[in-house]
């Protein structure tokens, strides 16, 4: 089941039950873990590392674990991002013009010499995202028109625009804190060549947003509500849930995310060019997808999402590391997301076949 | 006489709603077109042009039509078009004797496009297979098969064109029949072919049924899974056809040609009047809609305009076109609510 | 009709302070319609209310305005629980305590039972968070009242029809509730469930909560209601107690007509059978299942939900395979498949369900007509002869006497008597030598099922054609066929011939509405 | 009722847009057609045909380009170009094979085709080419043999693998090594990610952690070395050579500090300016043989239709100021 429970209290439950159902309670968290796709990638991760690592030695290390989980930021906060629209019931694939858009603007603020403050800077591609996000979510609701359709369109727009004004000229030579910043570590180990290497703040930003992304769909009643929308929509209707605002909630928070993926790119690259993000959609959509997350809604789990991302920059990393030529990483990478959703979909497909039992007398 | 046009006008806009609008705003862009561009749109040399442009993109866009009328879509019809067309080229260049003759030629090109229809009809069996039988969601089975698709063709060509194509096979692409040139005719036949089928064969009439609604089609004896592995392999097969025709326009085939046209698929079954929800789309919509498109491309291009106007513009037009279909289904469902309630109140 | 309302109203003397729901010069207009006209509704705190009328009385506008989801015309007087009401949103609804539980369940299939059924609590608590254990309590408590046990952190999706209906009836008690309503609840409930639900609303009683029950299975009526409230035609007819009411009675006020049934006439001695099933089994839907029907017969088969009537009429008709056993049309054997298999072996199957499963709403009625018969107007070139589908239609158009705008129009335009009528049409152009029918009349107004009914009959009369009809109205079975199976938990229970005490005999030994 | 206003409004809008189409004047019309539009390399450019048109008066340049590197929209976009029926066409084809046949009706309409870096084109009235890829194919490997030694083991990273051009720049420098330097090797096949910072810096840090005897990198593609340097500055390999091709003012700073051990590079702005003078000169009656000096970079080689000169240079730490770009 493709679904992110809610948190179980279940010491509660047991209370009230015989010792007899608290076995079969037991027994249900296994057999439970199984029904969901997060155990299956998890163990296809878990496989996948420790083939790799027998065969290269220097895919297994401190520095390689950290690297990639440095690489997977941009990808990882748009995922989340896009997690809370899939849940919701939409697809929005305008992100990354939306983060264009978000980063080219803070460059610009970067990069001009009316020194511009350090939070201003910051606060213009989330605010950028928002209100791009935000337009998605109007016109969506508005016009009650299938949200990848309206998203493509948009994306055409915002990128279109952003290369008409900026005439696609890069800026770089940012500021020397903001190097730093995307060089920094939270903490840091030096290795034998004298290299630094650690957790980088671009992997803290991702962790720190699944860390917000968690609380918000499991404990708080906008992410159950979110789940709801997604789940059935009329239901959601009846029940009061103002349609319009949670939507408006889901597109401006991928649009916010955007622009913070749009701040953490920048800081890696330290060059912001208007060509370089669009084009990417497809890696955020895969992970997520590859994540368990239901593409029609209501079902999807931030710790899937992160497993998804992590498989297929884990692919990618460990494709080069096995020395495999550069021209068969995309074969690769094609099959795995395309047997782990077809997987997905024959579980589901399988578990309809059992349905429709009657107690026949 | 003009009485009857009229009427037989209007009998065939009361018929056709969904793309009514259409020809009105096919002649509003050609007349702003010409006007704009002081008349250069409108000379032969621009018009020759533009009929050598359309068939790709037509063939492509029915291409996207026929699994959106099933509500699915293929966005693997780009690169799934780009592996046949490195095959059938790899072919070409493999086999194609130097000096050989008249009938030796043919039979190599005839084998060729064999091969290539072989190839697609491969790549949509996959595809098929996996929204059929497998019930993966259309979209994302698509995405897989667009990655590997891409992935293979440039496994096979390392990154590099494969180009100079034998000069008789490249006669496709640019030699004329009275006047109109070969792809072109190529194009009009498959589209009345797919409009026959559509409206005219049992299979057709399933594909809406289908779009509509699944589980009573599969009620009522249609073997959905059957119809939809047909509908991506067909597909399939015409973008393998858009393959036949840009190898030999372009006389090159390669990993990632045409990618850019993708949108322009979306974009032109969306403003043709096919719904995205499924059920419904018309193939005389949909060639409406390619050469509304490609005047306002080709109008663009002409002016001087970046390439990134058009583009945007292009999103533009999507919305807008979105924003139009809203509005004229809910004067629809409000007329159909009316109607009801009133039949209630008998 | 001004002077009928009053003779309702007279009947029944209530003061206006008791009321929980308290509506006068209710108005509804639609643009050339008139839902309901200058209506008065009203009944008591905790009271069992029922509310019955045709498809199109403007019931189902009452209850939208009740639960706020529609407004009614200026002028009208709302009083909910002693406090006037000016403009009543679905939220305010909710304040007030008034919950709807509809027929299309609104549940989110995503979610666990216990956050389906604590959903609401979501708004009563403060700040952002949602409070885990406060759900799982509600969701306890909740359960326990109605006796409901099920692992609380099950998906929705994974329950049955039944058991996701009572978690919605559990989730829509809790909360400080004083009004519910019931839109046709128990369609889709077994008898016991059914049973469970009516003790449930006597419990709800005793605490004060009214109920509002919307049904058209008028012996659940004479079962539970204290009163039942009849509309037609956008207007109220009366107010009635149980008791001055009976089935005739209700069905005359309900349409302002009699509907006078006649028994289908004898099947002619030495006709055919044309279907027989032999020791048909499929393991978790039916057992041991053995009948034939006769050229010209309708077979009844009435049994509750899950008791695998349709599975079984599915398996017929190809769709679900039976593990053991053999079914002979005319004497041979066959085995189908696939629909499509049985369709060529001369087997329609109207299906129970005919938005989802029976028609193509959005597509043209000359669609839906020809859908299972576009292989046999295939003409020149092999391709369809689009005059030949159209005449064929229109043959069916008039025999059956559809009313529709045009062949092109779309089947949901239509009426769901006339809707039904189109399934019946595209199965009957099969040329079928064995129709069954699933709960053909669920959902359809008594004039339309009149019709339907009248024409099953005269279809059999032709003598060349066996029917099999599914119903779990035992009405329609008793007035309709000539052998009737009462069917249980997969198994055939026992044989009855309609007759004087054929209904007692259902009613009473099989228990059955 | 409403389709008469339709039509009111179209005309006007038509009337309107007619007022303001553009008369004939005596210029000559060019229109250039990059590879794509939006990356400073043809901005630059851009600039170099504008600047020349501005300075002698009689040119008049528009731009047409696709948004990326589809060979195919870049046919589209010249099938259009040539219904503008310009005095000339200067196309940068993505891929020549696919130009030809539209280069051929170009001419047959009179237009003045002329193409640039399309070795080997058959229907340009004049190719241009300003990169001779075996030159730079030399030339960069010089440079890496400069910076990483003539041993030891390097990878090649191109912009995208159906980069024609970098493709054939990539095989020539891999066949001078080759013939040259038989000491270094590829440790892997050819690698993509040279467009895109990230790109490159992820596949060279993968590069360096799975090869020990990695001694340098060459990325051809603007960004590859932005990323490379990147890369081995964070993993302090200063051992690994980081030699490509990024824009002056980007690289410079990477130059200074030395995690960019060499960058070479054309000068857009002046090949610009020199394509511009070379198309005048046909226009104006001119042929191939006697164009004589070009404004900025002096005296070319002459075959037929083509005309050649080399214009990448190194660029370094002092001069990077000096490109414009």
């Amino acid at each position: 089941m493709k679904f992110c429970p809610a948190p179980t209290p279940r010491l509660r439950y047991w209370r009230n039950s015989t010792l007899h159902n608290r076995k079969t309670s037991r027994r249900n968290v296994i057999s439970r873990a199984f029904t969901r796709s997060e155990t299956y990638l998890f163990i296809i991760l878990f496989v996948l590392v420790a083939v790799v690592s027998i065969i290269s030695p220097r895919f297994f290390t401190a520095r390689n674990a950290l690297q990639i989980l440095r690489t997977s930021a941009f990808t990882g906060i748009l995922s989340i991002g896009f997690l809370f629209v899939l849940i919701q019931g939409g697809l929005d694939i305008s992100f990354t013009a939306t983060a264009t858009v978000a980063q080219y603007l803070m460059a610009l603020a970067l990069v001009s010499k009316g020194n511009v403050p350090i939070l201003v800077v910051l606060l213009i591609p989330i605010a950028v995202g928002m209100l791009l996000g935000s337009v998605n979510a109007v016109l969506i609701h508005r016009l009650k028109a299938p949200s990848i359709i309206v998203a493509i369109a948009n994306l055409n727009i915002y990128y279109g625009v952003l290369q008409i004004i900026s005439g696609g000229t890069w800026i770089y030579n940012f500021p020397d804190w903001f190097d730093r910043v995307g060089k920094g570590f939270v903490f840091a180990f030096v290795d034998e060549n004298g290299a630094t290497f650690g957790l980088s703040y671009l992997t803290l930003i991702w962790i720190a947003v699944a860390i917000v992304a968690v609380v918000v769909l499991r404990y708080t009643k906008l992410g159950r509500h979110l789940f709801a929308l997604g789940g059935n929509i009329e239901a959601a209707r009846r029940s009061g849930l103002s349609l319009f605002r949670l939507r408006l909630f889901a597109y401006s928070f991928l649009g916010l995310l955007a622009g913070l993926a749009g701040i953490v790119q920048a800081l890696d690259t330290q060059t912001v060019a208007p060509n370089a993000l669009v084009g990417r959609e497809f890696d955020v959509v895969a992970a997520v997808v590859l994540g368990g997350a239901n593409i029609f809604g209501g079902a999807g789990s931030v710790g899937g999402t992160l497993l998804g991302v992590l498989l297929i920059t884990v692919i990618t990393n460990a494709l080069t590391l096995l020395r495999i030529p550069a021209y068969w990483h995309q074969v690769f990478i094609g099959a795995v997301v395309l047997a782990s959703i077809s997987v997905t979909s024959l579980r589901a497909l399988l578990a309809r076949r059992k349905e429709r039992i009657i107690d026949v007398r | 006489m003009f009485a009857e046009f009229v009427k037989r006008y209007q009998s065939w806009h009361d018929r056709n709603q969904d793309i009514a609008a259409l020809p009105w705003l096919l002649f509003v862009v050609l007349a702003i077109m010409t006007v704009a561009t002081g008349g250069r749109f409108l000379r032969a040399h621009n018009i020759t042009n533009l009929l050598a442009q359309m068939p790709e993109l037509g063939l492509l866009s029915l291409a996207m039509m026929v699994p959106m009328v099933t509500a699915g879509i293929n966005l693997s019809i780009i690169s799934s078009a780009n592996l046949t067309a490195v095959i059938m080229a790899l072919f070409l260049k493999g086999v194609f004797p130097q000096g050989a003759g008249g009938g030796t030629t043919i039979i190599i090109i005839v084998g060729a496009i064999a091969l290539g229809m072989i190839v697609s009809i491969v790549l949509g069996l996959l595809n098929g297979f996996l929204v059929g039988y497998v019930e993966v969601p259309a979209v994302l089975t698509t995405l897989g098969t667009m990655i590997l698709y891409e992935g293979i063709t440039l496994a096979i060509t390392r990154g590099f064109v494969i180009s100079s194509m034998p000069e008789a096979y490249l006669l496709i692409g640019n030699a004329r029949i009275l006047g109109l040139p070969i792809h072109m005719i190529i194009f009009l036949v498959v589209a009345l072919v797919m409009a026959i089928i559509f409206h005219r064969r049992p299979y057709g009439r399933h594909l809406f049924f289908v779009g509509s609604n699944p589980t009573a089609t599969a009620y009522s004896g249609v073997n959905v899974r059957r119809v939809l592995l047909k509908t991506y392999v067909i597909s399939s097969v015409l973008a393998g056809i858009a393959a036949v025709v840009m190898l030999a326009r372009f006389n090159s085939a390669n990993a990632r040609q045409g990618s850019s046209l993708l949108l322009s698929t979306v974009l032109i079954c969306m403003l043709g009047g096919t719904d995205p929800f499924g059920g419904f789309g018309k193939v005389l919509g949909l060639v409406m809609a390619m050469v509304i498109l490609q005047a306002v491309t080709n109008g663009l291009n002409l002016l001087g305009v970046r390439s990134f106007a058009t583009v945007a513009i292009w999103g533009a037009m999507l919305v807008g076109v979105i924003a139009y279909r809203y509005y004229q289904h809910q004067k629809w469902e409000r007329k159909r609510k009316q109607l009801q309630r009133a039949r209630m109140q008998q | 009709m001004r002077e009928e309302r009053s003779m309702g109203e007279s009947r029944v003397h209530r003061s206006v302070m008791d009321s929980f729901i308290d509506f006068r010069n209710v108005s509804k207009f639609y643009p050339g319609v008139r839902a309901l006209n200058n209506v008065d509704f009203a009944f008591e705190k905790g009271e069992i209310h029922c509310l019955v009328g045709e498809n199109g009385s403007g019931k189902s506008t009452m209850i939208k305005i009740i639960s706020g989801v529609i407004q009614p015309e200026p002028g009208a007087t709302m009083v909910i629980n002693g406090t006037r009401i000016t403009a009543m949103h679905a939220k305010d609804a909710i304040d007030r305590g008034v919950r709807v539980i509809y027929q299309d369940l609104s549940l989110f299939p995503n979610l666990t039972v216990k956050e389906n059924i604590a959903f609401g609590l979501y708004g009563d608590t403060r700040g952002p968070f949602v409070n885990w254990k406060a759900v799982e309590d509600r969701a306890v408590s909740a359960m326990r009242s109605i006796a409901l046990e099920l692992d609380l952190d099950r998906l929705v999706s994974s329950l049955s029809i039944a058991q996701q209906q009572l978690v919605e009836i559990a989730g829509s008690i809790i909360g400080d509730i004083k009004l519910l309503i019931l839109d046709e609840p128990t369609a889709s409930l077994t008898r016991v469930e059914v049973d469970r639900l009516f003790a449930t609303i006597r419990t709800l009683k005793e605490r004060g909560i009214a109920t509002l029950f919307v049904s058209h299975k008028l012996n659940e009526i004479f079962e539970i209601a204290e009163r039942v409230t009849v509309f037609r035609d956008g207007a109220k007819i009366g107010v009635f107690e149980p008791k001055e009411l009976d089935q005739k009675k209700l069905v005359f006020l309900m349409t302002g007509q009699e509907v006078v049934s006649e028994p289908p006439k004898p099947v002619r001695s030495g006709a055919p059978e044309l279907l027989r099933v032999e020791k048909l089994s499929r393991g978790g839907n039916y057992k041991d299942i053995s009948f034939s029907v006769r050229a010209g017969e309708i077979l009844g088969i009435t049994g509750r939900l899950g008791s695998g009537r349709t599975e079984l009429a599915l398996s017929l008709f190809g769709m679900n395979p039976p593990e053991s056993g053999s079914i002979f049309i005319s004497g041979k054997r066959v085995r189908v498949h696939s629909n499509a298999a049985a369709t060529r072996a001369g087997i329609a199957y109207v299906p129970e369900n005919r938005l989802t499963q029976g028609l193509i709403m959005p597509q043209s009625i000359l669609a839906n007509i020809t859908i299972t018969i576009l292989e046999k107007v295939i003409g020149a070139f092999r391709l369809l002869d689009h005059s030949r589908s159209e005449s064929l239609s229109r043959e069916w158009i008039e025999r059956l006497s559809i009313k529709m705008p045009s062949l092109d129009a779309a089947v949901q335009t239509l009426s769901g008597g006339n809707q039904q009528k189109v399934v019946l049409s595209k199965w009957l152009a099969t040329n079928p030598r064995i129709l069954i029918l699933d709960e053909p009349t669920v959902g359809i107004d008594v004039f339309a099922k009149d019709s339907v009914h009248r024409f099953v009959k005269q279809l059999a009369e032709r003598g060349d054609i066996a029917i099999v009809l599914i119903s779990d109205e035992v009405h329609e079975v008793l007035d309709n066929c000539h052998r009737i199976l009462v069917m249980d938990r997969g198994r055939v229970l026992d044989e009855v011939l309609p007759g004087s005490d054929a209904e007692a005999t259902l009613l009473e030994k099989f228990n059955l509405a | 009722m409403r389709k008469t206003l339709l039509i009111v409004v179209v005309l006007l809008a038509v009337f309107s847009l007619s007022t303001c189409s553009r008369g004939d004047d005596d210029a000559y019309e060019i229109v250039f057609i990059p590879k794509l539009v939006g990356i400073p390399w043809f901005t630059a450019m851009e600039n170099g045909f504008e600047d020349y048109a501005a300075e002698i008066g009689d040119l008049k340049i528009s731009v047409l380009g696709a948004p990326d590197t589809d060979p195919a929209a870049q046919a589209r976009i010249l099938e259009d170009a040539i219904s503008q029926e310009p005095d000339a066409i200067v196309v940068v084809p993505n891929d020549t094979a696919v130009l030809e046949p539209i280069m051929a009706r170009g001419r047959e309409a009179g237009i003045l085709m002329v193409s640039q870096e399309a070795p080997g084109i058959q229907n340009a009235d004049m190719d241009i080419e300003f990169l001779i890829a075996e030159r730079y194919g030399a030339d960069m490997m010089e440079l890496f043999v400069r910076e990483a030694g003539s041993e030891g083991g390097y990878a090649i990273m191109v912009g995208g693998l159906t980069v024609t051009s970098h493709n054939q720049r990539a095989d020539m420098a891999v066949k001078h090594q080759e013939e040259n330097y038989p000491g270094l090797y590829q440790v892997t096949s050819r690698l993509e990610g040279s467009e895109s910072v990230e790109d490159a810096q992820n596949r060279t840090l993968e590069l360096a952690a799975a090869y020990d005897d990695l001694v340098g990198m060459i990325y051809i593609g603007s960004l590859g070395a932005i990323g490379g340097s990147q890369a081995t500055k964070s993993l302090n390999r200063d051992d690994i050579a980081i030699v490509g091709g990024s824009v002056p003012s980007q690289a410079k700073s990477y130059l200074e500090e030395g995690s960019i051990d060499a960058n070479y590079i054309s000068n857009p702005y002046r090949i610009g300016r020199d394509s511009a003078y070379l198309v005048r000169h046909l226009l104006s009656g001119g042929t191939i043989a006697d164009v004589g000096d070009l404004p900025e970079y002096g005296t070319p080689a002459i075959d037929g239709t083509v005309v050649t000169f080399h214009a990448p240079s190194e660029v370094t730490a002092e001069n990077a100021d000096m490109f414009g770009f």
